[in-house]
């Protein structure tokens, strides 16, 4: 199941709407708001660090875990920003997905290639 | 709208409703600024907020940051949802941040 | 290629010995310090936010690239630490990792099954 | 020994010579929390310094911080390695720290 999204602040929120309705759909109903919350950070992200147009959210649900994958079409910022001098503490998005989820994975696009692509990984309760 | 900002009754105080994310924490931040210029506590009722993302919780800290000691944010009633939220980016571990229950608004 | 170390601080330096030693029979020159650096991320994060006892590092080269599994077996800590509260800004070492390499995916071990995988791929250039 | 820390002939300048991580950055540390005391430039000579980790940029940071103003942070002759690094961290972008090479150390 995928769906493109222009890469807006606003559409946040439907973008949520969609993970909400798929974990609705999939028997995840406990799980949906940290799902929401965890591509609600990495879309951001894109939007945040990178000037891309286009978010793409792949969900893909089986017997033992989700799995939704956030790709947009930014060039990836190799440079480590470090809170002091980049305002206010950071966001912590990254840390706050690894919170909420069991696995995530992040392959950073390049000029040549660009594109983020984020998996997030959550094991179904068993 | 995604985020409806409502004062209440006492003085501030105010209800979130809606999802608050970093399409709207600004808005949430300029009735913030404003409020803690004045010592005390300001007071956020989130039992109608439904969603709340790191912006949100950076925009929460700024706060209390600036009120620098002269007062608490407390934060009244946080869904469930919220409330884990808040937890993991270590809200409650906080001397200038208080989250309360609806019934426990009267205590100091 | 599988080397096992205790997970001691003085030991990074023997850990970035093994990682130059294969960078350089793999002829990854220009890489190996980018690669020594980004285990070391690792291996220290595992130090600072798990009491693992031993950290074990996977090496992996292929005709396009370099895979390195780095496997503690402590708890992942699911809470974010905010710069303000735990203490100047953070050392941020998963945001290094991502800066000097193209892929970095972290999988957080639980209290029933031990053990954080950060798995650090770097592709070869061509 | 992993790292070696040298007073070189000027005042408040050091050689810093190994590999600086997190099992040794307290010793920089150390050496730097009580040359931040006082005003005026620290020299750190890494011409022999072949590795510096995430731990080391930050205690590095903590001083600039500390000097407050006061002087800056010289960094002198870094390996490319770990000028990569340096700049990774955006340490050359800082105004109280300079990133010179060998032959600059004597203008302003
Ligand atoms: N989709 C993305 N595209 C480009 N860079 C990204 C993306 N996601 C994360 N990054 C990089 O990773 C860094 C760390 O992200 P994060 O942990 O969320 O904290 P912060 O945004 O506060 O720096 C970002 O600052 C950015 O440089
Ligand atoms: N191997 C690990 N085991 C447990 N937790 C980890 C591990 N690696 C990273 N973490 C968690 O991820 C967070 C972010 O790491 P990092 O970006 O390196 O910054 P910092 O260590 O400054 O917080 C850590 O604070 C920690 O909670």
């Amino acid at each position: 199941m995928v769906r493109t999204f222009p890469a807006r602040r606003a559409i946040l929120r439907e973008i949520r709407q969609f993970i909400r309705q798929q974990a609705r759909a999939h028997a995840l109903l406990d799980e949906a708001e940290s799902l929401a919350l965890a591509v609600t950070e990495a879309c951001a992200n894109a939007m945040i660090h990178t000037n891309c147009t286009k978010i793409g959210v792949t969900w893909k649900a089986t017997r033992d875990r989700v799995e939704i994958e956030v790709e947009d079409d930014g060039i990836f910022r190799r440079r480590v920003p470090v809170p002091e001098v980049d305002g206010g503490g950071g966001h912590r998005g990254i840390p706050l997905m690894m919170a909420l989820l069991d696995q995530v994975s992040i392959s950073g696009g390049t000029v040549s290639r660009p594109g983020t692509r984020v998996r997030l990984v959550k094991y179904r309760e068993s | 709208m995604l985020l409806e900002i409502r004062e209440t009754g006492q003085p501030r105080a105010f209800r979130l409703i809606g999802e608050l994310d970093i399409s709207n924490a600004e808005i949430l931040s300029a009735v913030l600024d404003r409020e803690v210029e004045e010592q005390g506590d300001i007071s956020l009722d989130l039992s109608e907020l439904t969603f709340i993302d790191s912006s949100g919780i950076r925009v929460l800290l700024r706060a209390m940051d600036e009120l620098n000691g002269r007062g608490k944010i407390v934060l009244v009633s946080p869904t469930s949802s919220v409330h884990h939220v808040l937890t993991l980016m270590g809200l409650d571990d906080r001397d200038s941040i208080r989250v309360v229950g609806p019934g426990e608004l009267a205590e100091p």
